[in-house]
């Protein structure tokens, strides 16, 4: 595949403001800026940008607990996502959702959700709407290894190919749910193989190899826009966090982080890569680190800045008439 | 407002429809007048991948019959038996852009599929700060008398009558079926609306014209001042024979029908036991945390000084629902329940 | 495999039981001395059949809506079951669970369910509770087709393979969930394949032939005994009756019932594979036939005659103290 | 009966245990005493199939740490994110002869499981004819103020109050805690058992021995007999702040603490109201069908000629849990909102 300079600036702007949003989250919410429960997506950038890069805001996703990748893959304002983690009434969510409840319609993310595996019935819904209404636009739903055991994962994917829905499922597998291995709680040998069973088209790939990801959701959205129905794609991945801002991680092994952190950084991995190849100068990269940091910057600034919601709002927006 | 009174609105033509009747038409209509509206469950239509014919059940009860020969298997839709992801579907369908009338066949299947209700479609508009619409409604069969044993008979709308952001319609006759059934399909908020099996046949004059029944105004379905009866879906009927019957006695009764009941038409209540003094709750769900109780501690606390007695209600007891037929008929209230509770409240 | 005389006539006598208790219950049904909602067990008699006979009542089953062929199977007393199925309260559960609800855990039949998908994770429980007592006690889940797409059945397959659980999975693939074809709902091509993805041995036989099903039931369930897991057996079968009594069927293709009643009766298949290979005589089988009318003939009596529960007995049995 | 006279009965040493020690020390005990008690659901130890150490969790709040290490994962046993399995696997073995004890997790993942609790679990003595016991125990935390946002900070306990068929359990301080655990371990009936997030740091005087509380008891934390206050789980702590506050004033309160809701001690409360003629209900859950309604009809219908004034409920608006931490914190009733319906209930 051919990758255009802009496509692949593109491409590590996206991760780069992903990777650095989580970082200053993190720090933030040492700091006590950020109250409650926040769950990072650094390390696994590569899956959200790859698979985005492939959509219109007319085009759905549906995320998880840790989706603040997917919302800034999917173009939401990184600055509303930020007032809405830090509770602000100028968030995206006027500060109702937090961290893991975040959404913004008009740009096509319907939703973090706190419920592992709540996402894949929904964006069946999306795509049943696509497919009802006759346009081509496709729903993707992202989930963990974790989330592939819940039954409303898994009825999701059965009803997908009974309705021939455009869904593409996105199973990141992190090797982690929480702090059981994917290895004991997946009964399988290969998720990807327990899903193409239900009867659609999936594979697994490096998940921290931007390229690959971006290639086979390409084939695979191309498919669905076809009308080529559903399809899923186990992304092999690693979560550079805890499970959660603060979780001490004890069942991670020996030098593990370290390890994969050095050997397994998406971001990396594609500088690497589009420098070998010639493709990008570092310089130009760099150039995008600093803006995304005075972007990141720019974020937390406002966020600190802006009110907290009124009490009145507490009764808002329950209905739409009651 | 009195069903006269709203009858009124509705112009043209009508004739006697059953329960049934009603909800199909309101079905009908509705996706004629709007594309968007889709049909999605489990033998919404029936037959789809056999050698017999479309439309073998047209829904268990009937309710959808015919749907699919006019709109077709891509409106009217047959799933597999994976009521989390048919409930999903539809709430991800709404707030996408259609209106998803999704049957959950005996609403005892929330179990298996209530975190897509609760804690999906009900919170999307708050959680997400206002902006998504979404206008889905959420169809079952509630109650006992069906002999279909403790795992198909329960009410359970008391359970989603306590969930902000959802609303929750329980008719108790044709007329307000339909008319209940087209806002709910309108309505840009998750509508649990709930049909009481045994009503299915009972009928009554129904405009064939579409028409719509607000939210959250009850129905007084008789008129009296002696003594305030509430009375929830399929026990209306009851309580209407209980207040002719006592009217023969001189005891006049206010039976009042929510109709909705989140939104709860409060005033319409207090109103009426302003009046009276004496209020009669009659709900077929178990006692506990229950929509009787709610009812009751609201006009307790509100009317306090109106109450000339105890507040009574009469519920099924805190069981499950018995197959056999002689306990199952024990579990519902009974008009003589009804009757006493009435009389009760009257002697105390 | 050598097949004892003891044996066939056992194997025999529990599918004509079964055979003649459904077509009793339609006869009865339609004369309105059984009340709601009943779903008959006929043609798939070989399966709960070839299962059953390898388990002791320490084996537990779990069950349908579908239910009153594994009962018979497991040995539930047919004059306590037509009691409980006429809402008599000397019935198996004193008339308080009827048709779909009928259990007996001294059998070890912990349940029919009326909700589809109800019994496996239960059924993973009574595996775990022979695998934590070290019991080589095994327990069996009834699905349907249709069950096969409930997320409960699904998230249970996970979870047995997870814990080793000494669990036989048995999904009688019978065509049709109500009205609907297995061909539609099933989205993929193979049931035994799709649940073979989770991680367990699982196999497609026909289970009209009792004597697959009995053999292959063996292989599984003395596999689970010496701790081998958990396992599934796709059982393609048929029903004879509608989805419940009563059931136009509609569904149904021309001459459909008249073909599979002539060409995929398990009994008659039985009677033919016994008599051909001169294993059993078909006078034994008809003397069969009449002691199996007689105890039903008066299975029904009984049940006609038993008193209904008194009124007392609504408020009882909803906990043990309170 | 007061914790004071409840105390007395425990005998031997004790100390200062946190409400989450005091659970963990009852799930020892009961496991050490009784070789069919099981511990089984996410996290419960934590680190299966990882290179870390075993009990990396014990528990998203810590509180089966330990566990693992003395019982191994044979009888501490982690399992997939499959709610409706886990349910269903401590309801199964409870039917076959363990007593498991599962975890939750957040109580909001009802919505994963709910069919498994109420039309499995809580009906199987009644539909099989009251034959077999299913003692398990389901665990979980609920309430806000942990800024967790809308789907973990349900409180949700009058869903399942409702269920016929299931107790519910809320302590509202260790010593109760422990003393509840252990009646539920040992209960024949399915239990819900309810920790509030909140509480978990909270300490008290706790035994060091096995002791049982039993169900459907109150306790009266604080006495009066001005107002009646009704106080449910995390509630309890602020409603004991504003009877004291309110004691220096000279208006002197009855708390009362259910501590299970489902039995609920009637006769206590009925009692207390005899006295005081005036109640207050505080219950973070939402408002409609709720407990706190519940407890209201009640005792409006029981105590009807004491009361003096209209019943008070102070509990969560009907809106979903907001994230923002100013919204959260007035979300949940507060000392101030209490202490005013206190107010009121002595001036109508
Ligand atoms: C239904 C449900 N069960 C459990 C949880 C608690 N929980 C939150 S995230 C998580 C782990 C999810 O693992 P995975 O799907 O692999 O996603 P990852 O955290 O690795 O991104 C769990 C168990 C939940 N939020 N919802
Ligand atoms: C959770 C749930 N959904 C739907 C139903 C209604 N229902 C009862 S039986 C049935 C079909 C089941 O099909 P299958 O599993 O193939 O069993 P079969 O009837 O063929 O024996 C349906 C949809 C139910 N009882 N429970
Ligand atoms: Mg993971
Ligand atoms: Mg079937």
């Amino acid at each position: 595949m051919r990758y255009t300079p802009e496509l692949l600036i593109e491409a590590y702007r996206t991760m780069q403001t992903i990777r650095l949003f989580e970082e200053r989250c993190i720090l933030e919410f040492e700091r006590g800026n950020i109250p409650g429960f926040v769950h990072a997506y650094n390390g696994q950038e590569a899956v959200a940008a790859g698979v985005c890069m492939h959509l219109s805001d007319r085009d759905v996703i549906g995320s998880t607990h840790r989706g603040h990748g997917h919302c800034i893959a999917k173009g939401c304002d990184v600055i509303g996502m930020m007032k809405e983690i830090m509770g602000k009434s100028t968030g995206l969510c006027k500060g109702k959702g937090g961290s893991m409840h975040i959404a913004d319609f008009d740009k096509g993310m319907i939703g973090a959700n706190a419920i592992v595996g709540g996402a894949p019935p929904l964006c069946n819904g999306a795509a049943l709407t696509a497919k009802t209404l006759g346009t081509n636009h496709v729903a993707v739903s992202f989930g963990g290894d974790g989330s592939s055991n819940q039954g409303t994962t898994l009825e999701a994917l059965n009803m997908a190919v009974v309705l021939q829905l455009p869904h593409i499922f996105i199973i990141e597998n992190n090797g982690y749910g929480e702090g059981t291995g994917a290895d004991y709680a997946v009964g399988c040998e290969s998720l990807a193989e327990r899903t193409a069973g239900f009867g659609m088209p999936a594979v697994a790939i490096d998940g921290t190899d931007f390229f690959a990801v971006y290639e086979q959701a390409k084939e695979y959205i191309d498919l669905a826009r076809k009308g080529g129905g559903p399809s899923a794609i186990e992304a092999e991945t690693v979560r550079f966090d805890g499970h959660f801002i603060g979780d001490p991680q004890l069942y991670r092994g020996e030098n593990e982080l370290d390890d994969i952190k050095k050997n397994r950084d998406c971001i990396k991995l594609f500088r690497n890569r589009v420098t070998a190849e010639k493709w990008l100068e570092a310089e130009r990269m760099d150039e995008i680190d600093a803006e995304v940091a005075a972007l990141i910057e720019r974020a937390v600034e406002e966020g600190m800045n802006a009110p907290f919601p009124e009490p009145a709002d507490l009764y808002a927006d329950v209905y739409k008439t009651y | 407002m009195t069903n006269t009174a709203k009858q009124a609105e509705a112009t043209g033509t009508s004739s006697i429809k059953t329960y049934r009747q009603a909800i199909n038409e309101a079905l009908f209509q509705e996706m004629r007048r709007d594309p968007t509206v889709i049909v999605l469950g489990e033998e919404v239509s029936g037959g789809a991948g056999t050698d017999g014919i479309d439309d073998a059940y047209g829904g268990v009860f009937g309710v959808t019959k015919g749907l699919v020969h006019e709109f077709s298997r891509k409106r009217v839709i047959d799933t597999p038996i994976s009521e989390s992801a048919i409930i999903g579907a539809a709430a991800g369908a709404a707030c996408t852009g259609l209106r998803p009338v999704a049957e959950l066949m005996f609403f005892d299947f929330i179990g298996v599929s209530f975190d897509q209700i609760f804690n999906q479609a009900a919170k999307f508009r708050y959680m997400f700060g206002g902006k998504p619409n979404t206008p889905m409604v959420i169809r079952a069969t509630v109650g006992a008398g069906w002999r279909a044993g403790p795992q198909h008979s329960n009410m359970l709308h008391p359970v989603v009558a306590h969930i902000p952001g959802l609303k929750v319609v329980m008719p108790s006759n044709a007329y307000d079926a339909k008319g209940l059934m087209i806002s709910a399909i309108r309505d840009d908020d998750p509508v649990i609306f709930l049909e009481y099996k045994t009503l299915y046949d009972s009928k009554c004059e129904v405009p064939d014209d579409l028409y719509t029944i607000p939210f959250g105004e009850a129905s007084f379905t008789r008129e009296g001042s002696d003594v305030t009866i509430v009375a929830i879906s399929g026990m209306v009927p009851r309580a209407n024979a209980v207040a002719d019957k006592l009217a023969g006695e001189g005891i006049s009764c206010d039976v009042i029908d929510p109709r909705t009941i989140s939104p709860l038409d409060v005033e319409s209540i207090i109103e009426s036991v302003e009046v009276t003094g004496r209020l009669v709750i009659v709900d077929e769900a178990n006692e506990r945390c229950s929509l009787a109780a709610d009812i009751s501690s609201i006009v307790a606390e509100q009317a306090f000084h109106a109450l000339r007695a105890p507040i009574r209600k009469v519920t099924a007891p805190h069981t499950p629902v018995p197959f056999s037929p002689v306990l199952e008929d024990l579990y519902i209230p009974s008009p003589e329940r009804i009757e006493q509770a009435v009389r009760d409240v009257l002697e105390a």
